[in-house]
């Protein structure tokens, strides 16, 4: 490397130019982006090698399938390093989130084993886990001849380790001790209020304490502001509308989705009276002052119309709007963040979780080298390389999550986010009971939704045939 | 006469097997294709979740029986039918339409119609994609000149009321030139000396169209017509790239529904079931239209 | 038609030019945002007015998408090879087998003959999921998951039965006496077939080899359910450009021009065949 | 050695049986004419011979080998199609050569033979010309020059003349016997045309509904056709046909025709108290302003001149019309009105009324 480019890279240590710059700079130079990751994080990569053989499976071919999104694109820029450490191959195939858990269940449910490792949620794994299309993680860790010995599985966020740990059994607590690891926490995002400092100003309103002044402010942006509508979430007829702000929601106000009853059958419990009031409150914040097509939006859209300034707040993941507030958005550096509590008597926020983790082919041929991977993937030193030199925010070991130059990154250019997490994070779960039938459950939940908020039916009786609907198609699949 | 005279001319081997040489690798090719088929229609005679693999078992017609009390698959049958119907009959009155304004064989018309066949060239997955950023509710450009004209809640493909609608226009944009074409070639093949006839003797137009015109065409129609529902019924690409069936479940046709039972909730026994049956109809569509258009080739056999 | 009015001139006029609108404003909008930034399409209300970019085509065709989170390496131009290539080795394969069966079944009339051809037909109209779900679960086991031969082989299931059907119309349209003519003057029974029947059924071969290139192009379902990234023609791949700092709508638009340009390129230069195939193949077959 | 031998053809279509016991023999050299109605099933004929299509029972021998195995183009054989059946892409020149490109390696030689045929068909200036460019003549003449080019042992012309218009047809009607007799081939030449058939044929072989009813030289057929279809098929103006139940009157059968009892010579003697036809034929009805011994008086109807003949329509009292053709056209003195006619009783055929066998007079 040429003395210039060196310069360059002190420069960016010195924290003297952006990231941003440096990409551009490199690529300038000649430098491909994966290089000047890698040089930027070849030294932790030096730090990991010690005591562990890890070229042991060198030479091997991964081939991992990633959904298009921020985390891929950081664990991608860092992958050379991977490569230098193991000695291993590793390509990968792409696919944007629309289609992605398709391609999931196209490439397992035929037993394809093409795949060695892939990326996941948590939800899916309780379909993956019965259906046997995933391994159980738990016994790789435990073998110390497969793992780091400086692996520090404990360093992860005890409620990501339990909410990626389930036993099999339909309404099982999640992270019980017969729980099988299904897959490994990777990052992970909560659901929490991002909004448009400029907008809220303009309109002489403060970011909103609870649900019922969520609606009233929403209505009233979305008035004043003439053109920018109050609150961005998700509407589209699939279980990523249940499961962001509306079921973090939902459970601040001690509501459940089903019960399990004493002989372990599974109710619907969509019908409650709290719950009903809650959905009126929901529906009623989507029909004021909600997108237009908000029946087709799923998080992209919830996140652009954010940096387009399009909205003035969102109820949706908090790294959306991290995102939203850098790169060349239009609103850029004008978003604030904000914890969310949305019952006025609940103490703190209960946000749902979506946890991005890391799942095991049960039909590939290469299963302890693509552990490998996996545990590169989720260590300490890439976690903490991708928290404080690219996107990885929400890290999910408490050893980065605490790290210095990680909040004093975020802090500097990402307003009240660090704050945000720390206020949010302690009630962050999964708030859903895990049970194979998740995702028809959570897509006739949000296509009864996208009824009520289309007063095709009214609130009461629409929760009470969704709530009929679904005990019957967990009594035909022997669950309810 | 010699006694070899007699003996029956040996066949020419060959000859006799020439045909099937010729066509059975193509038949070999789809023939795998059959497999899947079978697979599929035991499939549905199964109580088949792949995420509830100690459930599977054979349950004869069991899954078919459910249909009929399941108001969700009623709901798929409608909007399948609703569907269909609403398209190819746009499509055949509106292709009807062009076609006889473009009926002459003028250079301006002849480059019209060469330039309305660009919608059909246009994949169904992509021209969706296009109308999907023309209706954006905030920079699309429908959505805009729809608020100019002073209709400012309309919604598109996102509320139930319109998303029928929307997806019905982006079908109307991509196949109604197929059907002006069709028509339009049989227009300009209808023998002349009846409307020459008719003009002379001063008949009404309107008379002209419902008696000659119609009646003659007729038959290019009911090929249009049925090419058309047959496709139509089937209808994935533009509504799964619109909305994914949604909002609600108003635009859950057959081939949307299985495909989100089989990639979302695993339930490859009810998804299986679901297509069977949408096999079932357009096989009995599709015998009606082969037997249609064999006809039809005779004719137009007959007469070249 | 000698007697139409002026007026009625006029109307038919506004009404071909209101046509023309419906169906190609949508094809010319798509056009004008592709070259348009971001910012340029959010704007509202929207405007044809705007400084034209090539950023999008640009990252389209380098592959390299400048973000926050760094380059990005879009494999648009990769799709596009994938829909060239699929479609027409497709085309190409669905050629070799079908025009020697759409000869025998016009020439010959054989047991069995009008079942098969029957049978090819009705693939159709047969719905396509109905074959591809079940075959998803089979691929893994005939070794033909993430295959290029695989996709072809199901994208036969479009482009044969196209074939069939309209090549078969132009060989019987032949007289064969012409082709006797040439066997009595020597010729075996290949050579008449490759120098006589071939070249004269020639634009029907060439309008149906066309048009199956065409709809194997728009093939969307197919692809969505067997093709790995690496494999996924252009109609997939155009729904990937979402990334991080939002939707590169510019970028949509750019690629679904980029996407049907081969297609629309194809209808305008060999419209006649096209027209004449699609027609044929509907009516006469 | 015959070139072409047909044993006891069989061939039916779904339709029904076309051909049905068919026997042939042709000779090197010679023009088989094979002569029918349209539907009769000579284009079948050749075609089982060209080897396009397989006869049901039954064999072909050509120059003595049993073809029943063999493909068209292993027959050796040239024909010409009724409809042309010129390659439409490709050019005259190429068309004719095709007979030529399978067996010949030689450019030179394919050149030469060509070139010596389209002079001798008189069509060298269009060889470089695409079949829809040339005239029905052209293309007709291109045809047969395919047809002859490689000097095939066998022709098979299938009615050549058909598509094209009177004058050429009459043109290539002189021409062709010495172009046949030339090539030295043995041919088959199809055709509903009498005339065509009389003019080429060493023997005609006339094909009615499925079968052979007569193979004759055309004099023959001529005079002394085998049938009364035959008779009817040769003649123009055709042959009148009279029903009648001669008796036997000093030894000689008697008929009544025109309310005068007209006597045949004595060899028609064995046909009286039949039910017969009588063939007369137009020219053999003489008419005649005065009356003499054999006549019988008639109405002359209409006078209609035909090719090189005047033809008139006579009406005997008892209202029968009847044909003559007298040679001239010039026949200034023959009017509308009274006239009397009289038979060449000679030339009567007399055919059973119901099988329509000749059966007078007896072929010696």
């Amino acid at each position: 490397m040429s003395q210039k480019a060196k310069d360059f890279f002190e420069q960016y240590k010195a924290g003297k130019i952006s990231r941003r710059d440096l990409m551009l700079g490199a690529g300038k130079l000649g430098i491909s982006a994966a290089t000047a990751n890698f040089m930027l994080n070849a030294a932790s990569t030096q730090a990991l090698a010690a005591d562990f053989d890890w070229k042991k499976f060198k030479g091997a071919k991964l081939h991992l399938l990633l959904n298009k999104h921020p985390y891929a694109d950081a664990m991608i820029a860092d992958l050379d390093n991977f490569k230098a450490l193991t000695g291993m191959e590793a390509t990968y195939d792409i696919f944007p989130e629309d289609v992605y858990f398709d391609k999931v269940t196209a490439a397992l449910s035929s037993k394809s084993s093409q795949y060695d490792a892939f990326m996941t949620g948590a939800y899916m794994t309780w379909t993956y886990g019965p259906a046997g299309w995933v391994d159980d993680l738990g016994a790789y860790i435990k073998d110390p001849a497969k793992t780091n010995p400086k692996y520090a599985w404990d360093d992860v966020l005890p409620g990501l380790r339990a909410s990626t740990a389930w036993n099999g059994v339909p309404g099982g607590a999640l992270g019980s001790a017969d729980a099988k690891q299904w897959c490994i926490p990777w990052a992970y995002e909560l659901n929490s209020i991002a909004y448009n400092r400029k907008m809220y100003d303009k309109a002489g309103v403060q970011p909103p304490m609870n649900m019922p002044d969520l609606v009233e402010k929403a209505a009233k942006l979305t008035k004043d502001l003439g053109g920018p509508y109050g609150i961005g979430v998700r509407g589209s007829r699939s279980w990523a509308t249940i499961h962001p702000g509306f079921l973090s929601g939902y459970a601040n106000y001690g509501q459940k989705d089903l019960t399990v009853g004493a002989d372990g059958k599974l109710k619907a419990a969509m019908n409650t009276a709290g719950s009903k009031a809650y959905h009126k409150l929901f529906i009623e914040m989507v029909q004021n002052s909600g997108p237009k097509n908000w029946s087709t939006y799923t998080w992209y859209q919830v996140g652009t119309d954010l940096g387009a300034g399009a909205s003035a707040t969102i109820y949706d993941a908090d790294v959306l709007g991290y995102f939203m507030d850098g790169g060349d958005n239009k609103e850029k550096g004008n978003l604030g963040f904000h914890a969310f509590a949305p019952n006025p008597e609940a103490k703190a926020p209960t946000p749902n979780i979506w946890i991005w983790s890391l799942a095991m082919n049960s039909f590939g041929t290469q299963k302890d080298a693509a552990w490998y991977f996996m545990q590169w993937a989720s260590s300490t030193e890439h976690d903490l390389f991708g928290a404080t030199k690219t996107d990885f925010v929400n890290p999910v070991r408490a050893s980065v999550a605490n790290d210095e130059a990680f909040k004093t990154r975020l802090n500097k250019s990402y307003a009240g986010y660090v704050d945000q997490l720390a206020a949010s994070s302690p009630g962050a779960k999964i708030y859903f009971t895990p049970q194979p039938l998740f995702f028809d459950v959570t897509t006739l939940w949000a296509e009864t939704l996208q009824k009520m908020v289309a007063k095709e039916v009214p609130v009461d009786e629409g929760l009470d045939q969704l709530a009929a609907t679904i005990d019957k198609q967990l009594k035909d699949a022997g669950l309810g | 006469m010699t006694a070899e005279t007699i003996q029956a001319p040996r066949r020419r081997r060959k000859t006799k097997l020439l045909p099937y040489l010729l066509s059975l690798p193509a038949l070999l090719v789809c023939v795998g294709i059959l497999i899947p088929f079978v697979t599929a229609v035991y499939y549905s005679m199964l109580r088949f979740r792949l995420n509830l693999p100690a459930m599977k078992g054979f349950i004869w017609f069991d899954n078919y029986i459910n249909f009929l009390s399941d108001s969700e698959f009623w709901n798929t049958v409608r909007v399948s039918l609703l569907y269909t119907g609403l398209t190819v009959g746009v499509e055949l009155v509106f292709g009807l339409a062009i076609a006889m304004l473009l009926q002459k064989q003028t250079r301006f018309n002849n480059l019209a119609s060469i330039l309305l066949l660009l919608p059909l060239m246009t994949a169904p997955a992509l021209a969706a994609l296009m109308w999907k950023l023309m209706t954006n509710p905030n920079f699309g450009v429908l959505s805009y000149l729809v608020q100019l004209a002073g209709v400012s809640d309309f919604k598109w493909a996102s509320a139930p009321s319109t998303a029928l609608f929307t997806v019905v226009l982006v079908d109307v944009w991509v196949y109604t030139p197929f059907i002006m074409i069709l028509l339009l070639a049989g227009l300009r093949s209808l023998p002349r000396q009846p409307f020459e006839a008719a003009a002379l003797d001063g008949v009404p137009r309107r008379f002209v169209f419902f008696r000659i015109t119609l009646p003659m065409l007729a038959p290019y129609m009911i090929t249009a017509t049925l090419f058309r529902l047959l496709d139509s019924i089937q209808q994935f690409d533009i509504i799964y790239s619109m909305t994914q069936g949604g909002p609600g479940n108003t635009l859950l046709v057959f081939q949307v529904r299985s495909y989100l039972e089989f990639y979302q909730y695993t339930n490859v026994a009810k998804s299986a079931a679901l297509l069977v049956i949408l096999w079932a109809i357009t096989y009995a569509l599709s015998n009606i239209f082969i037997k249609q258009w064999l006809k039809l080739r005779e004719r137009a056999r007959g007469s070249a | 038609m000698e007697h139409t009015s002026r007026l009625e001139r006029i109307i038919r006029i506004v009404l071909v030019a209101l046509i023309l609108i419906f169906f190609l404003f949508p094809i010319f909008w798509i056009f004008l945002m592709s070259f348009q930034t971001n910012e340029d399409i959010l704007r509202i209300p929207p405007s044809p007015f705007f400084t034209p970019t090539i950023s999008n085509y640009q990252a389209l065709i380098t592959g390299k998408l400048v973000s926050a989170a760094g380059t990005l390496d879009i494999p648009f131009m990769r799709n596009l090879w994938n829909s060239v290539l699929l479609s027409s080795v497709s085309v190409v394969i669905a050629l070799i087998l079908g025009v020697p069966a759409a000869y025998a079944f016009a020439r010959f009339k054989f047991r069995l003959g009008e079942d098969i051809a029957f049978t090819l037909l009705s693939f159709r109209f047969a719905p396509p999921l109905l074959v591809l779900l079940p075959l998803s679960l089979y691929f893994q086991e005939i070794g033909l998951t993430d295959t290029y031969a695989g996709l072809i082989w199901v994208y036969q299931l479009i482009a044969l039965p196209l074939i069939l059907w309209i090549v078969r119309g132009y060989f019987e349209d032949i007289s064969p006496d012409i082709e006797y003519a040439y066997r009595i003057g020597g010729h075996s029974w290949w050579r008449t077939f490759t120098r006589i029947a071939v070249p004269l059924a020639g634009p029907g071969i060439a309008a149906a080899g066309l048009l199956a290139f065409i709809f194997c192009w728009n093939n969307f379902v197919f692809a969505l359910i067997l093709a790995s990234a690496d494999k996924q023609p252009v109609t997939v791949g155009s729904l990937a450009f979402v990334t991080a700092s939002g939707i590169q709508y510019g970028q949509i638009a750019a690629a679904i021009v980029l996407s049907v340009t081969p297609t629309l390129a194809i209808a305008l230069y060999a419209q006649r065949y096209l027209v004449e195939g699609l027609s044929l193949g509907a009516v006469k077959g | 050695m015959a070139q072409v031998e047909i044993r006891n053809i069989h061939k039916g279509f779904k339709s029904g049986a076309v051909l049905s016991d068919i026997s042939l023999t042709a000779e090197t050299g010679e023009i088989v004419v094979v002569f029918g109605p349209s539907g009769a099933g000579k284009t079948v004929l050749l075609r089982l011979i060209a080897g396009v299509e397989e006869p049901d029972e039954g064999a072909i021998f050509l120059q003595g080998r049993d073809v029943a195995d063999a493909p068209p183009e292993a027959r050796g054989l040239g024909m010409a199609f009724q409809n042309f059946a010129l390659f439409p892409h490709m050019s005259a020149y190429d068309n004719i050569a095709s007979a030529l490109t399978a067996r010949e390696r030689s450019p030179a030689i394919i050149k030469a033979k060509v070139d010596n045929v389209a002079k001798l068909l008189k069509i060298s200036h269009v060889m470089q010309h695409a079949p829809r460019e040339l005239s029905n003549g052209q293309k007709q003449r291109t045809a047969l020059a395919r047809a002859l080019v490689a000097d095939p042992r066998i022709l098979l012309l299938d009615d050549p003349l058909r598509n094209v218009d009177a004058k050429l047809r009459y043109e290539m009607r002189l021409e062709l016997p010495s172009l046949l007799k030339a090539s030295g081939s043995t041919v088959l030449y199809v055709t509903q045309d009498y005339k065509e058939a009389m003019a080429l044929g060493d023997k005609i072989a006339v094909l009615l509904e499925g079968g052979f009813v007569q193979i004759a030289t055309p004099t023959e057929v001529y005079r002394a056709p085998a049938t009364l279809g035959v008779a009817r098929l040769f003649g123009d103006p055709t042959i009148n046909v009279i029903p009648a139940e001669p008796s036997l009157r000093d030894g000689r059968s008697v008929f009544d025709l025109g309310g005068v009892s007209l006597s045949l010579p004595a060899r028609y003697a064995a046909v009286a108290g039949k039910s017969c036809m009588l063939g007369i034929r137009p020219e053999s009805i003489i008419v005649e302003e005065a009356p003499s011994a054999e006549s019988f008086p008639v109405e002359v109807v209409a006078i209609t001149p035909l090719n090189e003949k005047s033809v008139l329509l006579l009406r005997t009292y008892d209202g029968r019309e009847i044909l003559a053709a007298e040679a001239g056209v010039e026949q200034s003195s023959r009017r509308i009105g009274a006239a009397c006619a009289r038979l060449d009783a000679d030339a009567v055929l007399v055919f059973d009324a119901a099988s329509g066998r000749r059966i007078a007079p007896v072929q010696s």
